[in-house]
């Protein structure tokens, strides 16, 4: 594997909350992330994934710059993503650019698609018609769209397509990364399969570096090549895909694997909710059991991750 | 300004006949209607110069004069009679002595020196304190220099003695609301804004702000067999379609009519026969600026006022609600020339002044005008496809009422439309065109004429009325040559009131003013009245 | 989109009153001012003059037709002003949010609590009476609601997805809210803008019975309504013509406004009083 | 063979645009027998929702059945008076739905909700119905049902609401329960234990279900047999160790193979998902079954 | 609850002051005074004199910032000012006619709901039917008329020619005074609040827990009664309350109409004089009830709806 090309480091994001006091001056703070750190390969599919509110969202939105970080630094090639030193919304353009959810709210339904791509392109200086047609063309070709296409506006296509379309944007400006956020979890079940393949296509034919988010762990377990389990802003378990798969350390990730409902498994029974109180973690760095309490609401205040195999990395309790 | 019997037959045409010496009927309730804006300001009557709060005035209030419409000029009201020194300066009044406070405080010389002094604190700025003026001392004492006025002088409680400035005639000032007379042993003068206590025919009952005042008899009023009505409702109607409508619906007694409904009225049989009609004391006209060039000539001005088919405007727009004026001085004033001819509507020889003077093809200038039905905007789009004839070119400026008092009298004006009293006192309507007086007093067009000036010093120093009437006249065609204004109309008021009500008077300083005190309604009176 | 009957029969009455306003100088029969003569005033519908003549002697089918232009000009030029100040307002301050948001909505709360007949009053004793004062005054009074609307829906297109993907594409702030916001909230703001026409054309017939409407010589329907209230029982043509084409033209202006709004979104509720 | 609890006979349904009708089922059958678990399964559009609400008689104004016959316990709803059908609804026939969010009156509490089934169909006074409301809570599994009684759906979570849904459904022990995706906005742990809750309380009380999904893993942990809908037909029905063992229709097949499986990768490595579309376009495979309708083709909107 | 009311309550305390200041602002730059405007009917003689002692009296020639220190540090005080015409204080003024406001702001509104509500609901109930179209152009209608104009017709044909009204004024405060300023007053939110009901109630009759109801076996009348009007109230609610909370201001021309003696009517008069302490009195007063009006229905709706923040 190849040099990180994007690095996270102990990344903190905090939103203030109104209270409800008299003047509404005192401020709850929630801690969305809460000191994630990892890095980006050239070519590789990193998936972070967890359930709602995990914070795994917003640590995407901070790293494409539409969220501040709180502390905590992101660096993109050696360079500061963040700070001061932070690049403009144009040079961070050209680095990471987003494939969103709703394929329906992600297209502006003004504009149609040659607009939508054409846009950008002039937007970065390229000015000549011919590139510019040019460059959609093949984009367009690209997603398995065709070119007469482009006149049209988003309320003609299908859901399948407007995604399509949504990763035409996204390519247009020759991002390296591309973060993709739930990118079939709106779609209909026989468009999932065209819109996963496409996008795993361009990944090799383009080496391309997704950060994927999701919380459907069939999509993870098929397209990733390193996971981040998040649970309450924090990461719990990261590694391999193999490793979170087949040997899933930390007990919240195993009972994400184990609520997925599975055609193969029939009927699976969830765990109870009872033996989730202790889990026995073996730890070979330490030779001894070492006690975990994952709390169901929060995870433990007093914890720090450690690496159990070679990259694979799970969050204890250190007390 | 009060009372008495009238006449002036030649301005009443069409009035109805008021039946009085005999049938007159007592007790009832009139409903009397204010028509001058939707609240009375105050009940404090000193405090307020508007002709709304003067209809309460008139229940309610006497002043040491009042205004005799029979003979056109003020006489004594709260004293039975006056000596006059030799030079004319220093009057000596007897009051009455059966003049009662509504508190139960009889009328007393103090009464009068309190109430003059209470108009004339500086504290108060009340709009009464340039009548005051006229008596010695005054500016003194307005002007804070002075603790008394010293021309008011009581001899005994019943006797009081003032100096004057100047030999004239005090009534016309001393006639005004704004000077009546209140009792001196009121201790809190606020009170008089909600609680006024008068010598008047009428008690004050009740005031429901926004809505009405209501009035009821003085069983102590000075004047033997007065007044005849129980209570008198003044309600507040500012809207003329409403105040048709209540009319009609019989919900109020008397109405003051715009020319609109003064024609419908005429037209309608059931109250054609109960209008009663005046000639009123206000020249309407368009003053003209010398600050504008082409007004500086002399024939330019009487190129406009032969331009304008003036008897047609008052005929169509007007509907005969107003007499097409002649000159400054209007009808009712005894100085006015019944010889002398208004200007007649020639367009020809318009022309032919205009080019006389250098234009031909005319010229392009601003009326500034408020909205009034008879004396405001519409006005100007009448005058303005005739002017357009000459060639003149017309353009309207609409303002707020208010607003039209304030640039006229800081000469912020090309031309203006308005209103100007102009009478009762043919020499103080005149004056208005003497150089001397200041542009913001009254000399609006800023005329200035010697010929002029020499018969208006005249006039002022003749004593013999009938010589001093002549010399105006005389100054009054001056100015009518001369034209610094398009002289308009002559307002005509026209009050309906209902077949029941007697005792109505034109009045020609204000119809809407009524002798409460001789009002008396008959049997055929709604029940409500009764 | 489909349109339903309301906003068809809108649509139709409205086109009339704008085909009446632009062919007026070629439709009318006489000069809307100088064809003034007080010897034809309050004739009553006849082949010459066929709405009659008013109490100036004008013809009040020449005085209706042009009336449009003027209610036309108080309805769509006042509501271009509201728009532009409140669309400018609520843009900005729902996308930068912060200082300058709690601004816009302070002053916003400041405006919708001042009626607006009154501050449009307040704004003509000031400017004077006069259509520019009008359009200033109207223009400067109901700004709040679409300030609102826009607001509202600029928040809740900042989160569409193809708003924050102009982000990541690298798109400029002025540039997100100018093609992605702005076109994209237009049929709310189209349809305040709709219903707005009809309540400034009202408000001009208001404003002219408290004397402080559009002057006379110029035609507008408010100002003649309120000449000719006097006149109802004497020359009723003078009032039903200019009363019934305000009537048409509001109602014109409202159905086409809710017709909008119904064929946009049925569920956008109507809080403007 | 005992009697079907719910018999569904060639059932036609469109939709009705003046004299128009656009078809939206077409010639649907199946039979659900008391106490057995039925699941629907297929894409958006499919037809799976609109035969669930035709059930409860609760399709609205242009939607309407052209044929068929709907047959519950002997008698043929779409025939009953609606009275007779406002009866059967909720006593009989049960409706989960599938945002908890928006399915719960947002004003009333949670447990006038629940105790509004007491009312309706046994007859009982407020108060008697609040304390059975509280124990439905219970049944359940809501900690501190006697509180969270007052509570309102907004102080809830989506799993929470959606326990609460189940309560209202199951509060007076219907015969069928139809669960209209009842897990899809949920959280994966929430949903397994949503799914549990409904499977447990079901088969307690010997309650059939008609559960309807897009998704086979949820379809498979809860029902005993399955029927595939595609554009508006039933293209194949089985038992569901069948169905997913062996799949007889190409459709079935395709969406089998469409979807990753968790654990595949780890089996077979990373295999190319099927493209549905690509199988679909031949279409004689269609012939092999009953229905055969024309493939809506993406982006035509019907 | 307490503390959410309390905090609703300052919150307005900011609205107040840039609404006494805009106002103060506005009226500080009109033209004319209310020295010119004795002479506005054209009916008195002008006097310099008299005009520059009261510009003095009313410190009209004081400079403005000092004016404006005087204004805000009497309203400060909650002293309004005296008005320059009566030289009784504002407040006396306005809480004299604040009453027949209320009553006149109040039965409108209560027409508005009365005929409003029950034709929004049979709108809704079949929208796109021939009734629902013709509530809503019947409505819209309403919302069309120049009020004054609406005003005359009703005068003309209640009063004058069937006689069953008085045509103008207050009276003694009697109830068939009321009915034609009310009416009037009331058709522009009687159309509002048609329309908003009828959206309303549609934007509930669509919403899933309806569904619900009906899947629990309850019937239409026992849906509308327990589901759709009380979440219907709340979507009306917003809208009566701004209504309401803006009807006194709107009253100005039926005020003058009817010769109603509210505080609008005032106004309108105080502007024409340019009395401007009862012109900024009488607008703040207007300022204030709305935010009251508006204020009371934030309550209400905090105490129907418990998704709103408590305290």
């Amino acid at each position: 594997m190849t040099a990180p090309i994007l690095r996270v480091e102990d990344l903190h994001v905090r939103f203030s909350m109104s209270g409800g006091s008299l003047f509404g001056s005192s401020r709850h703070m929630l801690h969305a992330v809460n000191g994630v750190t990892f890095s980006l390969a050239k070519g590789e599919c990193l998936s972070i994934v967890g359930e709602s509110g995990c914070g795994k969202t917003t640590t995407a939105l901070t790293i494409l710059g539409l969220q501040q970080p709180t502390e905590g630094t992101i660096s993109y090639r050696g360079q500061p993503f963040t700070g001061p030193n932070a690049p403009t919304r144009m040079q961070r353009a050209k680095a990471v650019q987003m494939v969103f959810q709703d394929p329906y709210a992600s297209l502006n339904p003004r504009q149609t698609v040659r607009k939508s791509l054409s846009a950008p392109l002039r937007l970065h200086g390229i000015t000549a018609a011919s590139e510019i047609e040019a460059r959609i063309e093949v984009m367009l070709k690209n997603v398995g769209l065709t070119p007469e296409q482009a006149n049209r506006y988003p309320h003609e296509f299908s859901g399948g397509q407007r995604q399509r379309i949504g990763i035409a944007r996204a390519l247009i400006l020759e991002p390296e990364i591309v973060v993709l956020d739930e990118p079939v979890s709106a779609l209909d079940l026989s468009i999932r399969a065209q819109i996963i393949n496409l996008l795993l296509d361009l990944k090799e034919q383009l080496s391309l570096s997704y950060l994927m988010i999701s919380h459907d762990l069939s999509v993870v377990e098929h397209m990733s090549d390193r996971v981040l389990v998040m649970y309450f802003g924090e990461v719990v378990e990261s590694g391999g895909w193999q490793q979170i798969f087949q040997t899933p350390a930390h007990p919240y990730t195993r009972r994400l694997i184990a609520a997925i409902p599975n055609v193969d498994d029939r009927i699976s029974t969830p765990p109870n909710p009872k033996s989730r109180d202790l889990i026995v973690l073996k730890n070979a760095e330490f030779g001894t059991d070492t006690r975990v309490t994952p709390d169901v609401f929060r995870p433990p205040s007093q914890s720090k991750l450690i690496e159990i195999a070679e990259q694979h990395w799970v969050r204890i309790s250190s007390v | 300004m009060l009372k008495t019997i009238t006449t002036t037959a030649i301005l009443s045409l069409g009035m109805a006949t008021t039946v009085l010496a005999s049938g007159e009927h007592y007790g009832g309730t009139l409903i009397f209607t204010a028509p001058y804006g939707s609240n009375f300001a105050t009940l404090d009557e000193q405090a307020s110069p508007n002709t709304q709060e003067e209809l309460i005035a008139q229940a309610i209030h006497r002043a040491l004069y009042s205004w005799d419409s029979t003979q056109n000029k003020p006489v004594l009201e709260l004293a039975a009679s006056e000596d006059v020194s030799s030079d004319g300066n220093v009057h000596t009044y007897h009051l009455r002595k059966n003049a009662i406070f509504h508190n139960g405080k009889p009328l007393t010389a103090d009464d009068i020196v309190y109430s003059y002094k209470r108009i004339a604190n500086p504290k108060n700025a009340f709009p009464g304190a340039s009548y005051i003026a006229v008596i010695q001392g005054a500016n003194e004492y307005i002007a804070g220099k002075s603790p008394d006025i010293s021309g008011l002088k009581k001899i005994d409680e019943n006797t009081l003695e003032i100096t004057y400035t100047g030999p004239i005639d005090p009534g016309f000032s001393l006639m005004q609301n704004t000077t009546a007379i209140y009792p001196s042993n009121v201790k809190d003068e606020s009170s008089f804004a909600t609680h006024p206590v008068g010598l008047g025919p009428f008690v004050f009952k009740a005031h429901v702000p926004g809505s009405q005042v209501v009035v009821e008899k003085f069983d102590k009023y000075y004047k033997e067999g007065k007044p005849y009505l129980d209570h008198i409702n003044i309600v507040l109607m500012a809207e003329d379609a409403t105040r048709d409508v209540a009319f009609r619906n019989k919900e109020i007694d008397v109405s003051i009519l715009g020319p609109t409904h003064y024609e419908i009225y005429q037209k309608d049989p059931a109250l054609k026969d109960h209008l009663l009609e005046v000639a009123e004391v206000y020249t309407r006209g368009i003053g003209l600026n010398p600050a504008l060039k082409p007004f500086q000539d002399k024939r330019v001005r009487q190129a406009i006022n032969y331009a304008i088919n003036t008897p047609l405007i008052v005929q169509r727009l007007i509907k005969n609600k107003a007499y097409p004026a002649t000159g400054w001085l209007p009808l009712s004033s005894p100085a006015f020339d019944k010889n002398k001819a208004p200007y007649a509507f020639d367009p020809a020889k318009a022309k032919a002044l205009l080019t006389e003077a250098g234009y031909p093809d005319g010229f392009e200038f601003e009326v500034t005008a408020s909205p009034n039905e008879s004396w405001g905007v519409p006005i100007v789009e009448a005058i303005l496809p005739m002017l357009k004839k000459v060639g003149i070119t017309v353009k309207p400026k609409p303002v707020e009422s208010t607003v039209l008092g304030d640039q006229v009298t800081t000469n912020n004006f090309q031309s203006f439309l308005w209103s100007i009293p102009s009478g009762p006192d043919p020499l103080s309507a005149m004056r208005c065109f003497y150089s001397k007086t200041p542009q913001s007093a009254c000399n609006f067009t800023s005329y200035a004429s010697s010929e002029f000036d020499k018969l208006f010093e005249a006039a002022e120093q003749e004593r013999d009325p009938s010589k001093q009437s002549d010399l105006l006249r005389e100054a009054n065609n001056l100015v009518q040559d001369d034209a610094p204004y398009w002289f308009f109309n002559y307002n005509k008021a026209v009050m309906a009131y209902q077949p029941w009500v007697h005792g109505l008077v034109p009045d020609a300083n204000e119809l809407a003013i009524q002798p409460y005190d001789q009002i008396w309604i008959d049997e055929i009176a709604p029940a409500s009245r009764k | 989109m489909r349109f339903g009957f309301n906003f068809w029969l809108g649509a139709t009455l409205t086109a009339l009153v704008i085909f009446a306003g632009i062919l007026a100088p070629w439709i009318a029969p006489f000069d809307p001012v100088f064809n003034a003569d007080l010897m034809n005033s309050e004739l009553p519908p006849d082949a010459t003059f066929w709405f009659g003549t008013d109490a100036q002697g004008r013809d009040v089918l020449t005085r209706t037709l042009y009336g449009a232009q003027i209610s036309l000009t108080v309805g769509i030029v006042s509501q271009l002003i509201n728009s532009l100040i409140g669309v400018t307002l609520g843009m900005t301050g729902g996308y930068w949010g912060g200082w300058w948001d709690d601004l816009v909505s302070g002053l916003t709360n400041v405006m919708l609590a001042i009626p607006s007949l009154i501050f449009a009053l307040a704004v003509l004793a000031v400017l004077g009476p006069g259509l520019p004062s009008l359009l200033i005054a109207l223009g400067l009074t109901n700004w709040s609601w679409t300030c609102r609307v826009a607001r509202s829906s600029t928040l809740s297109l900042k989160s569409q997805g193809y708003v924050q993907a102009a982000k990541i594409l690298g798109y400029g702030d002025m540039r997100i809210m100018f093609t992605q916001i702005l076109p994209n909230m237009m049929g709310p703001i189209l349809v305040m803008a709709t219903l707005g026409m009809g309540s400034a054309v009202l408000s001009e017939a208001a404003l002219s019975f408290i004397g402080l409407g559009i002057q006379p010589p110029s035609p507008s329907w408010g100002s003649m309504l309120t000449d000719a209230r006097q006149l109802i029982q004497l020359a009723p043509w003078i009032a039903v013509f200019p009363g019934l084409a305000i009537f048409l033209t509001v109602l014109g202006f409202n159905l086409l406004g809710d017709g909008l709004r119904d064929s946009l979104d049925p569920h956008m509720r109507t809080r403007k009083p | 063979m005992t009697q079907p609890l719910l018999d569904i006979r060639n059932l036609h349904l469109g939709l009705r645009l003046g004299r128009d009708l656009h078809p939206l089922l077409n010639d649907i059958s199946f039979q659900i027998m008391p106490g057995e678990a039925y699941g629907l399964v297929g894409e958006s559009g499919s037809g799976k929702s609109i035969t669930s609400l035709a059930v409860m008689g609760l399709l609205r104004k242009p939607l309407s059945v052209s044929g068929g016959e709907i047959i519950f316990k002997d008698r043929n709803l779409l025939t009953l008076p609606k009275r007779e059908m406002r009866r059967l609804r909720g006593k009989n026939v049960a409706m989960i739905f599938q945002e908890p969010m928006t399915a719960l009156n947002p004003l009333s509490t949670v447990g006038r909700q629940i105790a509004e089934m007491f009312i309706l169909h046994q007859g009982k006074n407020w108060r008697e119905a609040r304390r059975l409301a509280v124990d439905s809570l219970a049944r359940v599994r809501v900690p501190n049902p006697e509180r969270r009684v007052n509570d309102y759906p907004h102080q809830m979570s989506g799993g929470l609401r959606q326990r609460v849904m189940i309560a209202i459904a199951l509060a007076c022990d219907p015969d069928l329960l139809i669960a209209d995706e009842p897990t899809t906005a949920l959280d994966v742990t929430v949903q397994a234990e949503v799914l549990k809750l409904i499977k447990d309380l079901c088969a307690e009380r010997q309650t059939a279900v008609l559960f309807i999904s897009h998704d086979l893993g949820v379809i498979a942990a809860v029902c005993q047999r399955v029927g595939v809908m595609y554009a508006g037909c039933l293209v194949e029905e089985n038992s569901t160790d069948r169905l997913f063992s062996d799949p007889q229709h190409p459709y079935t097949r395709g969406l089998l193979g469409a979807l990753p499986r968790l654990g595949g990768r780890l089996e077979n490595g990373r295999q190319r998902l099927v493209d549905i579309d690509s199988i679909i376009t031949d279409r004689s495979i269609l012939t092999k079954t009953r229905c055969i309708a024309p493939r809506i083709k993406e982006g035509s909107t019907p | 609850m307490f503390i959410f009311t309390i905090r609703r309550v300052l919150q307005t305390i900011p609205t107040v002051i840039v609404a006494a200041l805009i106002i103060f602002v506005i009226f500080s730059v009109v033209p004319g005074t209310f020295a010119t405007s004795l002479l506005a009917d054209g009916k008195r003689a002008a006097d310099p004199q008299l005009i520059a002692r009261l510009n003095e009296e009313l410190g009209l020639n004081k400079p403005l910032v000092e004016r404006f220190a005087t204004y805000i540090t009497n309203l400060a005080h909650f002293n309004l000012g005296t008005s320059f015409r009566t030289r009784q204080p504002v407040i006396n003024l306005i809480t004299d006619r604040i009453w027949a406001s209320f009553i006149l702001a109040s039965a409108a509104m209560m027409f508005a709901l009365i005929v409003a509500l029950p034709l929004g609901f049979i709108a809704a109930l079949r929208p796109g039917s021939i009734v629902d179209t013709a509530t809503m152009i019947g409505a819209v209608s309403g919302l069309s008329v120049p009020e004054f104009w609406l005003g005359l017709v009703l005068m003309y044909i209640f009063a004058l020619q069937l006689n069953w009204l008085p045509s103008f004024g207050y009276g003694d405060g009697s109830f068939q005074n009321l009915i034609l300023p009310a009416i009037t007053l009331g058709v522009a939110p009687m159309a509002l609040l048609a329309r908003t009901t009828r959206a309303g109630v549609l934007d509930v009759l669509h919403s899933d827990f309806i569904r619900t109801a009906h899947a629990k076996g309850m019937s239409d009348v026992k849906v509308m009664r327990w589901h759709v009007a009380r979440n219907a109230l709340v979507l009306i609610i917003t809208t009566v309350g701004l209504q309401f909370g803006s009807l006194v201001g709107q009253a100005v021309i039926i005020e003058k109409l009817f010769a109603w003696p509210g505080i609008g009517s005032l106004l309108v008069d105080s502007v024409a004089i340019r009395d401007i302490p009862v012109v900024q009195g009488t607008i703040l007063v207007i300022v204030l009830w709305f935010l009251a009006i508006n204020t009371a229905v934030d309550l209400i709706y905090a105490a129907i709806d418990p998704r709103i923040k408590q305290g």
